[in-house]
């Protein structure tokens, strides 16, 4: 487990840190192009004693994720877009029970069967909207494998850290490709433990949170013996239809991660000091943008990147400011328009927004948002 | 004598079962198997589904989880994986289990991974108004068949057997001490066993098609042409410890 | 607990047997009644069972273990 | 630097092997590397590849797309990806196998590779490491030092004289063509 | 069947309504509060030769929706919050493939099990962007129980007019209060059937689009033998990964909802005229906006109300026309916080858009709403 | 003789599985079965799910329909509904059909609906290269089994039987002829018929357990312990006719 | 004007259909309606409510808030229900059940319904219609026409009669009280 | 069509038995080579299918049946 200088997939990069942050359980099932992920910790995690399954379909694989996840183990699961539609029921359970893990979605080209080995970032909306019901969600978006690492490791410490499932979201190209790595030796990694209640049994309620929302969570089998349940419940987790009750429990999950905001947020900026155009990518096609600015700059177009690696809380405040300082941002993604409806609404209108977007199952060539750069320019 | 209430929550107490409902008497049978082997309710799990039988987890003070609709026997497969050291019981109906949850049902008896399952059959989906089960016998009518039910109905005991379950068990709610027994039975049973209790929804199923008084669906039940009993029982490697023998490989242990 | 539950109990008692009825918690569905082949229950007015022949009781215990609303003990 | 490398062949001739031996020879060598392969049911039997981008900078796209260097072990490889060779790039193909070469400008090496493995070694299974010691020779890709030890790393215990013999093989392969 | 004034459920209305459209097959789950859709159409579908199937869970409802329209029958599905979750996937695949039929989510309060008895406005995102996949959407969200009727029959018409799920979305409250409605005759009201090819089947390409982009249709069985399959897909119907192929017809998709733009739009306006300040509610809630308007007028505010039907695609221009009108917009919804998105961007900055949120389980009172006018007047 | 060439779409072929896979000895038998029961292309609809086996639809020159993984058969269930006078023929694999289709087969053999269903047995899934299947024999290897595989395996037919399945075979791709008569007694039964078909997956299966070539593993198979044959067979009402039923009486017409 | 009536009572009672025959009389009356109910779980056995908005204008907001006669089969139902009520509104109770009233400033009509319906009519189940007769003569939320027809339309065939001597029955027990 | 690919088999025939071979389809699997008993059939070094004793065949057809690629078949 020693980590140090290699060529590394992305997908096995996201069991290795999986490992590296203390997830002791998956459960999945196989899907192109995540199955690596699965089949890397069908390996990896017994021997470190824990333990892999494949279950049924991944709906049980999620069910099974959270039960792991309630008896103490941190868990994880990972799929791709057909699997990932059908997490959602049980994935918004994870939510409203406050039950952490770690959810990745490989992205394939889709929707349906669609392009089950080519790449697209079209499931970036359904990562934020996909479960039924208001909830709040995390998903981070890492660009290259050596993130895909750190990013898999910080997904479980937000996890624990704000008891609710995370989501790590990166395409086909990141999930496959092998790319020279420098990791961090594992013991420098600074892992994060869901907060344990410091009160006894009898005074225990499993949903009270204290200043920052989050409550502490203990085990089943400690003796602290209470009740989870995804139907509205109160503090002590049992249900509840009390108006007050509903409404208070359903704002502190979104101030949960509203007020976490910053320990949340991530992202690059690349040549932005004065850049005047500006493209926003993440994932995959944020590398092809920061090929494309550098293009641009020895063409004489002051152009700059915006690259989050969190997507979801979205980063409305630097979008916002970004709209005030350049004229355009050209939004290039792998599909046929999501994210760049955020970069609307944040931009407010104080910069020009456009669209370079691609939905035919290959990666955007840096070629051609350098063309869409010098068509806003 | 035994006392119940020991096992109450009693925040959650009386329960939300209708008038005459089967389900305080399986709960009963339960309460009473977990006392007889002296389980501390410190290291019980139980996980349920979505439905009126579903909601028992919510009464009894021990770790409960009340899951997703059909779910339940995925969730305690993760946590059993978890913590192998709880005895995890897991309650379900006939829709939870067997109709959106079947799948699950056959997977998790085809691993014999060590949980006792539960399976309410009242022949209907009472907790969303009185919908075809797929126990629903033949003719019998519920709100989707107004004209009276076509389809054929599981053998619930048969599927889990043949998927490969190692303890599978029928009780009724009208022999309540031999349900009581078959429970024991079921969470001594190391791998998974399966109970299927024939109980009553007297509100819903009883009235709609005029099964008769609380007290008269259960004596019907005294009458099932259904085998009752432990119908088959076989050893098989359980699941948890068949993992541990990976564990053992994968760090070279053996 | 227990006891504070006990003691909302209405109790029936005789050398032999003692009847706890919790009322608040009994729905009236009648099982007890049926089953009693002794014919020591009945219901009252309001829809709870009553204990009218607590001699009867030969303690066969088939209205403790059928009630579903845990409303009847026989000790 | 960008220096792109494609090797290509048919489902079960260690192509994306010989692609990850080349991209840690690279990173042996002190250099960024990226490799990527075509995934799914079209790459069983049939046609397959694998691309290796060699770069001292930091590699941004990670897709081939202005080939260096194309080796071909099958004739439908050499059909189906030899489309993106830059122009004056250099092309190795199995000279046995490959007859019908694309239009274009580049630099040819056909050589015995196939033959090679199967006749001088003994064993058709190290023609992706004979093409290895091509691609070395061949190009600035790799140091000799780093590709050596980067196939030592990889294959089985046991078979570590046979591969570095293929190696060398192919070396010699590619001394002689290019002499 | 012949209609007219009557007292009648939400629920009911639907059923009624999609009898009335030509609707003669319904696959469902039973999930409170859209089971008396199901009962509705178990009794009716039969006596008009139709059928009704309760499958064995929702995802198998919707497969047999999709089956049945390839069939040639229009088909139906309805549920509500983590039914809606689980059909995702099957959903994505009838949008991808181009089958027609209805899905109804009744939603209740969420997320996960939640308030199964009460109403939410919060799947409305997930109607957007619940399956994964870049994918279009139109979703109709009606207010009224005369307005389920009319909407369901719409959706029919819309759903086989342009061959793709259609979305129903109304709440709890809607779903389940009986209301005094007066209806067309059935015969009077126009029922659109899908486009059916005019070539012979040798000649006939089943994803092939005239100018509309809508392909013609033709039920399985009739001698015009294809393959219909979720992969992407040529327009033989053939999988195909060939990018060019792959982009036109994922824009296609697109085009094929945004060309129809204005044939799907539905919204009312009530006294916008000259509001200087205006409420955006749809469904129940803005049923009680115009309770708040009416008051505020009387009470000297020139306030005034935008309803819209049609939910997806959003009413990008009518919301921009009116961000400029008036000073603000009150968003007010049952969730916390998912039109307001799309308000927020539509609108611009050029207006305030102010939010009056509510996720207790009860529905928005009109002082409510009237409380929040008088907030941004 | 009969010609393969007549059922088959010329643009898709050749097809794509593997060199020496079973699947297109499957595809076959089921051509030549479909063949000598004369029935029209027209009237055939094939339905599949995901996997190498359900690609087997795109081949095939009738009304075809490649859907979502593990679902063919609830789609099936709703083209068979709609339109009852086609044969519908649905194809899946042991992981389409036994792990998330699961649920479907059991409740479609529940229902009696007279669709003929072939499962291909490969013991893998194929598709996504070779991952555990809830076939794969105790011991083997796959892509997510690095230590050798500690899950029983399903019998699919018992499960199919015991179900409710009326018409439940097996056959095995070395026996080719055998398994035409199988296939074509399974459409002709009325109601729902399971054949459960042992194939190879020599390219992804066979190579990491080291089975031996194709040939070979197509030997293998000779020598299953499994029962072959028509192992069930049973009448009961089939689920479109009993429909009709209802509609005459909703209609007022029994 | 808004009129809202609340009939509430025990799981079985027939408080919905009521509810439902009340809002259908009102229709009859050429009036906008509105009627609601309790659902769920909780609506089994135990307390349950209908509730039935009657205007002559559009009806916005379809829930009861204000209500104006409300009227109570049973004691939990009096207790749980009868919060909305408005100032000086109506409130109609079941004499033999409501026994404990809830504090605020009402006009009581306290009645034997149940009673009526088991004694005067033999059939303890149309104490709802008696209940819909009082609603009736003690507010002009409908006319006795539009009730009485509404009546006819939603029972079984062949009670009829028993409905409208339940009605009249109600109607009756209201004369008597509000004289 | 069916002709068409006809015309672009190889044609093995004797008075008794016809076999065509679609090299372009065959895969090389050697199944048909294994199960015939009468060793009529044999790889050549492009890793196709070829005939090399047509008049041995006793037209047991299992090379027909079991060729996974629809490349052989007897007449
Ligand atoms: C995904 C999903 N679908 C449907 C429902 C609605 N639902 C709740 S309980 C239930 C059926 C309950 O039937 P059963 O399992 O037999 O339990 P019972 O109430 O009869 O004890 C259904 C369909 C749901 N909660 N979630
Ligand atoms: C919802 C969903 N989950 C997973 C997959 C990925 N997937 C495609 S085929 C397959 C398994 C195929 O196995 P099997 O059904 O046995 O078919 P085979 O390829 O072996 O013929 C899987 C898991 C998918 N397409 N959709
Ligand atoms: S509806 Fe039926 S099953 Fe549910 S609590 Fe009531 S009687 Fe029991
Ligand atoms: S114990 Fe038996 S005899 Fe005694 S009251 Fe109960 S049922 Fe009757
Ligand atoms: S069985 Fe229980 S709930 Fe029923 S009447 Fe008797 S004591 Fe009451
Ligand atoms: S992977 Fe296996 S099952 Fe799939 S085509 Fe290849 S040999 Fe056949
Ligand atoms: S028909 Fe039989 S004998 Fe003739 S070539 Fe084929 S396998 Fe050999
Ligand atoms: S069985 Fe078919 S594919 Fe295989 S070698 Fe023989 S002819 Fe070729
Ligand atoms: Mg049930
Ligand atoms: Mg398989």
């Amino acid at each position: 487990m020693r980590a140090s200088v290699g060529l590394m997939q992305g997908n096995e990069a996201c069991a290795r840190g999986a490992i590296v942050a203390g997830c002791r359980f998956y459960a999945g099932y196989p899907i192109t192009p995540s199955s690596e992920i699965a089949e890397e910790l069908a390996r990896l995690l017994p021997q470190v004693g824990g333990k892999f399954i494949q279950m049924e379909d991944e709906i049980g694989a999620m069910g099974a994720c959270i039960g792991a996840s309630l008896g103490g183990v941190k868990s994880m699961t990972a799929t791709s877009g057909p699997g990932f539609s059908l997490k959602q029921e049980n994935l918004g359970y994870a939510i409203y029970t406050e039950v952490p893990c770690v959810v990745v979605n490989v992205m394939r080209g889709g929707p349906s069967t669609g392009l089950p080995t080519s790449p697209a970032q079209s499931d970036v909306m359904q990562a934020r909207w996909g479960t039924h019901g208001d909830h709040p969600m995390i998903a981070l978006a890492p660009a290259s494998v050596r993130e895909v690492h750190d990013c898999t490791i910080r997904a479980f410490n937000l996890a624990e850290r704000l008891r609710t499932p995370v989501i790590l979201l990166y395409d086909e190209v990141i999930g496959h490709m092998r790319e020279k790595v420098e990791l961090t030796d594992p013991s420098q990694v600074a892992i994060v433990e869901r907060p344990k209640p410091t009160c006894p049994p009898e005074v225990y309620l499993p949903y009270k949170a204290g200043e920052d929302d989050v409550p502490p969570f203990v085990r089943f089998g400690e003796g602290y013996r209470y009740h989870v349940t995804g139907l509205a419940h109160d503090e002590r987790g049992f249900p509840t239809q009390n108006p007050r009750v509903v409404e208070a429990h359903q704002r502190r999950l979104h101030r949960k991660v509203e007020r976490h905001r910053d320990e949340i947020a991530a992202y690059e900026t690349f040549m932005l000091e004065d850049a005047e155009v500006a493209v926003f990518a993440y994932g995959i096609t944020a590398r092809s943008a920061r090929a494309a600015v550098r293009t641009a700059r020895s063409e004489g177009l002051r152009a700059g990147l915006l690259r989050p690696i969190s997507l979801w809380p979205f980063l409305d405040l630097e979008v916002g400011k970004l709209a005030q300082q350049v004229k355009a941002i050209v939004v290039a993604e792998m599909n046929l328009g999501q994210m760049i409806y955020e970069v609307e609404r944040a931009a407010q209108g104080r910069a020009r927004v456009a669209a370079y977007q691609k939905a035919s199952g290959e990666p955007i060539h840096p070629e051609e948002i350098l063309a869409a750069l010098q068509e806003v320019r | 004598m035994f006392d119940y209430h020991e096992y109450f929550r009693s925040e959650m107490m009386p329960h939300m079962w209708c008038k005459g409902c089967g389900n305080g008497i399986v709960l009963k049978a339960l309460l009473r198997a977990i006392h007889r082997l002296g389980l501390s309710k410190d290291r019980i799990a139980m996980v349920s589904g979505i439905g009126c039988s579903s909601r028992l987890t919510g009464y009894v003070d021990c770790n409960t989880l009340h899951t997703t609709h059909g779910r339940p026997l995925a969730f305690a497969t993760g946590l059993k994986l978890a913590r192998p050291e709880l005895t995890v019981i897991v309650i379900t109906g006939d829709g939870d289990g067997l109709a959106i949850g079947g799948n699950h049902l056959i997977h998790t008896a085809r691993r014999n991974i060590d949980l006792t399952c539960l399976l309410f059959n009242n022949q209907i989906y009472g907790m969303t108004g009185g919908q075809l089960a797929p126990t629903t016998p033949e003719a019998l009518f519920s709100t989707t068949t107004p004209y009276g039910n076509i389809e054929p109905n599981f053998d619930a005991c048969r599927l889990v057997q043949a998927a490969g379950g190692t303890f599978v068990a029928r009780g009724t709610v009208y022999r309540a001490i031999p349900l009581e027994k078959l429970i024991a039975e079921g969470i001594q049973h190391k791998g998974f066993s399966f109970i299927e209790v024939l109980t009553t929804c007297p509100e819903i199923h009883g009235r709609r098609n005029k099964l008769g008084t609380p007290a008269e669906m259960l004596q019907a039940l005294a009458k099932t042409t259904l085998p009752t009993g432990v119908i088959h029982q076989a050893s098989g490697p359980e699941y948890t410890e068949a993992y541990d023998g990976i564990i053992a490989k994968a760090q070279g242990r053996t | 607990m227990n006891s504070l539950v006990h003691q909302r109990c209405r109790v029936y008692t005789t050398e032999k047997v003692t009847i706890r009825i919790l009322e608040e918690w009994c729905k009236g569905c009648e099982i007890c009644v049926d089953v009693c082949k002794k014919h020591c229950l009945a219901m009252d007015i309001l829809g709870k069972v009553k204990v009218v022949n607590v001699e009867a009781c030969n303690k066969c215990l088939l209205c403790d273990v059928l009630c579903p609303d845990f409303a009847i003990a026989i000790e | 630097m960008r220096y792109e490398v494609r090797i290509s062949g048919e489902g079960g001739q260690g192509v994306i092997l010989a692609g990850i031996i080349l991209a840690e020879a690279a990173i042996r060598d002190g250099r960024n590397v990226v490799q990527t392969q075509v995934y799914g049911p079209e790459s069983r039997g049939g046609a397959t590849k694998a691309e290796v981008i060699i770069s001292d900078e930091e590699i941004d796209y990670p897709k081939a797309g202005r080939i260096d260097l194309l080796l071909a072990l099958t004739q439908e490889a050499c059909d189906k990806y030899s489309g993106d060779l830059k122009d004056r790039g250099a092309m190795i193909v199995d000279s046995s196998q490959v007859t019908a070469l694309p239009p274009g400008g580049f630099t040819l090496f056909a050589l015995p590779i196939i033959e090679t493995a199967k006749e001088k070694l003994g064993k058709g299974v190290v023609a992706n490491i004979v093409a290895l010691g091509t691609i070395a020779a061949l190009s600035s890709a790799v140091s000799r030092e780093a590709i050596e030890k980067a196939v030592l790393a990889r294959v089985p215990t046991g078979t570590e004289e046979l591969n570095l013999m293929a190696l060398a093989a192919g070396f010699e392969l590619a001394g002689a063509s290019s002499q």
